[in-house]
């Protein structure tokens, strides 16, 4: 944060969390955050520019032990995105899985101020954190996963839903994590013997099935004040015909009461969810049928992972999934099991516009966010790095923005895209406003951030906002996605971090995380269990389990009451 | 400019001769010379190319700084510039590196990556070369006329691949993994190759006329002839039976069987 | 180099109280257990020496003077040194492009010797000369 | 006297975390419970660098921390090509200022992985590296692969706390209803303990992993009777055990890794263990030496892109083992400067490469004096990461955890140390006007 004035004076505000939809006015800056007025402010002269609050990326992955792992095994695409060390930055290196301080200069020139850490490995928290300060600029968070938990799942056949609770607060106050993150719920620890599951069908020697763990993990976080919701990665991602998979989750959710005026599930990289077809041969887009759900129900939110083409580094927990990646491509592969909770897969992946199956991935992406009808369901994402590296975003933005630019990229793909994709039929075009919501407002929201200061500019707010070098006006879809790659100037907690495209200051982030606040009793019954599972399984002794609060150097905490 | 006559070639050589306080000092430090090739100088006086900056250690020196430089005759593309190097050439790295057109002659050793991801013109080495020569090489001509060290004709770190183009002669003996991960062109080694020539190799040619150690594994495609002795035979060939190459008989194999049979389409002979 | 005596295939590695003194190197406890070669019974007796007799090392890359041990399960033509500086004296530093040198399966020569075995202090100032 | 608890072990990549210790008079004097022998003599200390030195006419001369730090960065500071090289034992505090500090100076980094895991780190880079946890094979595995890896001797407590004799989920009974296979030249201390041992000829590990592959994928007709001293009949054996396993891992150590064939060895071992992942769970996992080296992979990974062996000469990272690693480096004379830190290549380098670097300016940054010191020119003595000072570290399976610090110490941790050279160097160079 920095201390002294700022004026951004005469930008073309778009700030939907606060209904401004693109008027001239100025935003003024005190000591990081935003204020109703300034008396002696360093000025920026926004005049005619599109200003936006900085933005917040609900779900990338840009820290921890399999972000790493890929760039560990990638030195080929780190080679890619070299850049020397200047008075200000450090070196950059990587495309897909770019260092940590490119990650946080490349956001920042993006105008992006809040990035979501979006799985966590509970036994490897230490490891996030210690990237996660490493990046600069950015505020962030990281979401443990929790679903192939032996606790949980033991919890979840047992019916404690109490003790379950009381296990998901202990483990955000361990991992200093933010939510409660889902991933192939019982197909991970499935893995563990190479095997995978179907939503409904048992998780071997451990009698629960995926869909009672997503319901009972949604169930239980809402017995607290949490800020998010159960972020879900469902079972059989990225398999022909998952698409039903992916709304019978959906359901799971029905009726559950969430805390606060947010769905009960957020559901992730919706794209990877939503094909139809029952083999590759006759892989087609069920965008339609997701987005239909979407329109008609409020208990679900997506995010896209929206595919870029060209070479990228997928990773995931998801162990299975990566495997049959592996199978397809042939390519280098890594899995990284973690004992009583949870697994990793990586491998590398090239999309290609001339594939059949790529160009409908593509289209997928692309028409969730043209057929959803309402933009605060959704956010802007491409699961970085897994459908596409984030500095992808700007050439999702110019397609939303531009059905013209729409049917050119249809021209240069394969001729799948015109009969197995709605994506030429489709005529809608975002506005400004509807991009400022998928990219900042709705993440926001759904994050519970807007209430700590993040993604609108309301007086109280962070001082964080992008100047993106572009009139309102603009309708030509190759500007548009050069002023979203780099900004005029980002602005961060009131200091100018970014100028014309280069990072000319480099603050410190923060860590956010949430602290649900759970009944002694309830937890000490719970630690019996678990202190139990370290003593006989685990290879790591309890005390030296939870994360410290060295690895949290600029924490912002989130009390999470207990509900009553 | 002068008019040329039709049909006169134009021409221009080079010479850079490496002053000797560079290469004599306790340590040895590299310089690298990826900015001295016939793209880049091509069009360039002598004073301008005295200029052009080269990688010394941690720093950037002006290029006359570290050789003498001289200049005879002018040229208007690359294809028409030959770069004679001279002098100790055993630290100089990256000669050639990217280059695209033209000449270079290396009148002695020389370091590493020379030739490295050269897509055309040639390169002739009178000494030996170390580990990397002609790394990633997808056109031109790389002729080393002594020894070539490891991982001639490879893949960076990481990438699936190696050489995909050009020919490479090298007159002496070669390290290990030559040619790994290598999709295309052609590689005739006069004498003997350490270990695991060919390494998961896809496409392209590898002939070595002395002895080979365990050549061939985990390729998947491409050919690899052995006209001396092959030690260590990899188990997990298949002897398809014989075959006659310029009047002599050799044992063909296919392989590697350790990357599936549907992937093993490679093909070893051996005398 | 005019090879006299044994030839055999060194290998060097950890050993129990060469990790117990990695940080007390220049403690006698390391010197006894790192400045040794073992080798089989039959190749000490094809070689004529006993325990704790010395024998003289030699490779293309140095020579060093160790104590000789028996040790069982050591196949024959094979000599293990614990990894250490006596072990390094012998190694290849070539590392064929991939950063390693060759710390195991060096070709070398062995042969019983009167010398002395250097102790760590003594060893390193060789080098500096 | 005061009983420490859940001590973290800071010698090998094991890092045993169930340590309990007696501390009296801010000494360690008692190790109750949890540590091997090795991890013991760790804990209960060993002889100091007492004070920081300089070398002056050849002998090293006491001095205070700021001289040999204001000393150390202007050898670093006047150097075209340093070396920075160490890093594995201390944690990974230390080794961020270390990145930092080789960016500031245009430095060589390297780390002990290039003469211990490095070829690992390579081969992953090729093809990857399934693996898992070491609660993963505790609670699951039921066969044990130990290839060119002595654990009763490196890794003493590996064995009981992981992977043959522990106890887990699935594994209640130990090493009961488990196998144990162990591949090596000699018959070492674990090769005594196996189901089945695999003598195999020196250097002639990619052929049998060649060898085992074509089985796994029954191709039996092609494989000859004996391949790397190791016959037919056994490799048919020993794929019959992999193929029946529910959870099989390999174990492969420095004999692999050391020897010919080097990371290509290791790719053989992946490909293998891919081989067998096509029957059962098949993982694979390099048994790491120092207690953090997987700790300054990671570091050096996520600041600069590249594990190991990264030149920042040019201000942005270069990556390339066999040109850049420490050892290359010293045997081509090619760098002027050297700071060490917790590592000893005089101890561990071959000869070759240490004669160079006893001709340039040598820092040496260690709690403990070794073979380094005897040429080092400038000495600074540093707190012991997991006794006298805190950090992080990174098992050998990549699980991150924090060493304790057990007792009080005047001595700099190396963190500290780092930093003051670094900001010792920028001084320097802002005075120059750079």
């Amino acid at each position: 944060m920095a201390e002294g004035e700022l004026l951004i004076r005469n930008g073309v505000v778009y700030d939907p969390i606060n209904g401004v939809k693109g008027e001239k006015k100025d935003i003024c800056i005190r000591d990081g955050k935003v204020v109703e007025e300034v008396k002696n402010p360093k000025v920026i002269d926004a005049e005619g520019r599109v200003v936006m609050p900085g933005g917040v990326d609900i779900h990338s992955h840009i820290a921890g032990a399999k972000v790493n792992a890929g760039r560990l095994f990638r030195p080929e695409d780190g080679r890619k995105g070299v850049k020397a060390r200047t008075k200000v930055c450090r070196s950059e290196s990587g495309y897909s899985v770019p260092n940590t301080f490119a990650t946080g200069y490349r956001y920042a020139r993006m105008g992006y101020t809040f990035v979501m850490e979006a799985a966590m490995p509970p036994l490897a928290a230490r490891h996030t954190h210690e990237e996660m300060v490493d990046i600069p600029i950015l505020d962030n968070a990281a979401l443990p996963l929790i679903d192939n938990n032996w606790m949980t799942m033991e919890y979840v056949k047992s019916g404690d839903m109490d003790l379950l609770a009381a296990y998901i607060a202990w483990m955000m106050k361990a991992t200093k994590g933010y939510g409660v993150k889902v991933v192939n719920p019982g197909g991970t620890e499935a893995w563990a013997w190479a095997k995978n599951c179907d939503l409904n069908d048992e998780v071997p020697y451990f009698d629960v099935t995926p869909a009672e763990i997503v319901k009972n993990l949604a169930v239980a976080n809402e017995k607290f004040e949490m800020p998010h919701s159960i972020h879900v990665h469902g079972n059989m991602l990225g398999h022909p015909g998952n698409y039903e998979v992916t709304t019978s989750t959906y359901d799971l959710v029905k009726g559950i009461k969430p805390y606060r005026d947010r769905p009960a599930m957020h559901a992730t990289h919706t794209q990877f969810h939503a094909y139809g077809g029952t083999r590759w041969g006759d892989f087609e887009s069920k965008a339609g049928a997701i987005a239909d759900y979407i329109n008609k129900n409020e208990h679900v939110s997506i995010d896209l992972g929206s595919i870029i083409l060209g070479d990228t580094t997928t990773m995931t927990a998801d162990g299975p999934m990566e495997y049959s990646l592996y199978q397809i491509t042939g390519r280098k592969w890594t899995n990284h099991d973690v004992e009583l909770e949870t697994g990793s897969g990586i491998t590398p992946f090239l999309y290609s516009g001339k594939s059949p199956v790529n160009t409908i991935q593509w289209a997928i992406g692309q028409e969730l966010a043209l057929l959803v009808k309402d933009p605060w369901k959704l956010a802007l994402t491409t699961d970085h790095p897994n459908a596409g590296p984030f500095i992808g975003y700007p050439i999702i933005i110019s397609m939303l923005m531009s059905k013209r630019r729409r049917d050119e990229s249809a021209e240069d793909m394969h001729k799948v895209i015109f009969d197995r994709a709605e994506y030429s039929s489709i005529d809608r075009e975002y506005d400004l406003n509807e991009i400022a919501i998928i990219t900042r407002g709705m993440a926001a929201k759904t994050l519970g951030l807007h209430e700590h200061g993040k993604g609108h500019l309301g007086v109280g707010a962070d001082g964080d906002v992008a100047v993106y070098d572009m009139s309102p006006e603009e309708t030509d879809a190759g500007k548009i996605q050069k002023a979203f790659l780099n900004t005029k100037y980002t602005i961060k907690g009131g200091e100018v971090v970014v100028k014309d495209g280069e990072v000319v200051a480099t603050p410190a982030g923060k860590t956010y995380f949430v602290t649900p606040e759970c009944d002694d009793k309830l937890t000490d019954e719970m630690l019996v269990k678990l202190k139990d599972k370290f003593e006989h399984y685990y290879s790591v002794n309890f005390n030296n389990y939870p994360v410290q609060d060295a690895y949290v150097p600029n924490p912002y905490e989130i009390k999470a009451p207990w509900r009553s | 400019m002068e008019e040329l006559i039709e049909g006169e070639e134009k021409m221009q050589t080079i010479r850079l001769k490496i002053k000797e306080e560079v290469t004599n000092g306790a340590a040895k430090i590299p310089v690298e010379v990826d900015s001295l090739t016939p793209d880049k100088l091509a069009g360039k006086t002598e004073a301008e190319i005295k200029a052009v900056k080269v990688w010394w250690g941690n720093k950037e020196e002006n290029t006359g700084d570290l050789f003498d430089v001289s200049v005879e005759g002018e040229a208007g593309s690359a294809e028409e510039v030959k770069i004679v190097l001279e002098g100790d050439l055993s630290r100089v790295k990256r000669i050639g590196d990217g280059m695209k057109a033209g000449e270079i002659e290396a009148l002695g050793d020389v370091d590493m990556h020379c030739g490295a991801m050269m897509s055309g013109g040639k390169i002739t080495v009178k000494g030996n070369a170390d580990c990397w020569a002609g790394r990633e090489m997808h056109g031109g001509e790389l002729v080393i006329e002594g020894d070539a060290g490891d991982n001639l004709c490879a893949m960076y770190r990481g990438e699936m691949t190696g050489m995909t183009g050009g020919k490479v002669v090298v007159g002496g003996n070669a390290g290990e993994c030559i040619a790994q991960n290598m999709a295309g062109g052609e590689i005739v080694i006069k004498g003997n190759v350490d270990i695991l020539t060919g390494l998961n190799m896809k496409g392209g040619k590898i002939t070595i006329e002395g002895d080979a150690v365990m050549p061939g594994a985990d390729m998947t495609g491409g050919e690899i002839t052995v006209k001396g002795k092959v030690l260590d035979m990899m188990p997990s060939f298949r002897l398809e039976g014989t075959e006659s190459i310029e009047s002599e008989e050799y044992k063909k194999y296919t392989g590697d069987l350790a990357m599936t049979e549907k992937k093993a389409k490679g093909v070893l002979y051996v005398k | 180099m005019i090879k006299m005596g044994t030839k055999v295939n060194l290998i060097s590695g950890r050993t129990i109280v060469q990790g117990q003194n990695l940080d007390n190197k220049l403690s006698e406890a390391y010197f006894n257990e790192v400045a040794t070669c073992e080798l089989n019974e039959s190749d000490m007796e094809k070689l004529g020496v006993a325990a704790d007799g010395h024998v003289k090392v030699k490779t293309n890359y140095g020579e060093v003077v160790v104590k000789a041990k028996e040790k069982a399960g050591t196949p024959e033509g094979v000599i293990f040194i614990p990894m250490g500086p006596w072990a390094n004296a012998l190694v290849s530093g070539d590392t064929h492009g991939a950063g390693m040198p060759s710390f195991k399966g060096i070709d070398a020569e062995i042969e019983p010797t009167e010398e002395e075995v250097l102790q760590v202090k003594a060893l390193m100032k060789t080098y500096m000369e | 006297m005061v009983e420490i608890t859940d001590v973290v072990c800071s010698l090998c990549g094991c890092v045993c975390d169930d340590i309990v210790v007696e501390v009296e008079d801010n000494k360690v004097t008692k190790v109750k419970k949890g540590a091997c022998a090795v991890g013991k003599s760790k804990l209960m200390g060993h002889g100091r660098i007492e004070e920081p030195a300089i070398r002056e006419n050849g002998n090293l001369k006491d001095c205070s921390y700021d001289e040999a730090i204001k000393k150390a960065a202007e050898i670093l500071a006047a150097s075209r090509r340093p070396l920075l090289y160490g890093w594995s034992s201390t944690v990974c505090e230390a080794d961020k200022v270390g990145v930092e500090l080789a960016e500031e100076i245009g430095a060589v980094i390297d780390n002990t992985a290039s003469v211990c895991h490095g070829p690992s780190v390579l081969a992953i880079q090729d093809v990857g590296l399934p693996s898992c946890t070491l609660g993963e094979v505790k609670n699951r595995a039921d066969l044990i692969i130990y290839w060119g890896a002595n654990p009763a001797a490196a890794h003493a407590n590996h064995m009981k706390r992981y992977s043959y004799i522990s106890k887990g989920y699935w594994t209640e009974e130990g090493k009961k209803n488990k196998k144990l296979v162990v591949v090596d030249v000699r018959r070492t201390p674990t090769a005594k303990m196996a189901d089945v041992f695999l003598q195999i000829e020196q250097g002639k590990d990619y052929l049998v992993f060649s060898a085992l592959r074509a089985l796994l994928y029954g191709y039996d007709d092609v494989v000859p009777e004996e391949v790397g001293g190791i016959s037919k009949k056994d490799l048919l054996e020993t794929v019959k055990m992999m193929k029946e396993a529910k959870f099989g891992i390999i174990f492969f150590g420095m004999g692999v890794t050391h020897t010919r064939g080097r990371h290509n060895n290791i790719v053989n071992a992946i490909e293998t263990t891919r081989a067998a992942h096509t029957h059962t769970k098949f993982s694979i996992m390099p048994m790491r030496g120092h207690y953090n080296v997987a700790g300054i992979n990671q570091v050096c990974t996520w600041e600069t892109g590249f594990p190991f062996a990264v030149d920042l000469s040019r201000g942005y990272a270069w990556y390339n083992p066999g040109e850049i690693s420490a050892t290359d480096l010293l045997i081509r004379r090619e760098c002027d400067a050297a700071l060490i830190i917790a590592s000893d290549p005089g101890a561990h380098f071959p000869g070759e490469s240490i004669r160079h670097l006893s001709k340039i300016p040598v820092i040496q940054i260690d709690p403990f004096p070794n073979p380094t010191t005897e040429f080092a020119d400038v000495v600074i003595p540093a707190a012991i990461s997991g006794v006298e000072a805190e950090g992080n570290v990174y098992r050998m399976d990549n699980i991150p955890i924090r060493l304790r610090k057990l007792v009080d110490t005047e001595y700099l941790a190396d963190e500290e140390i780092m930093k003051s050279i670094l900001e010792e160097v920028r001084a320097i160079k802002e005075k120059e006007g750079e």
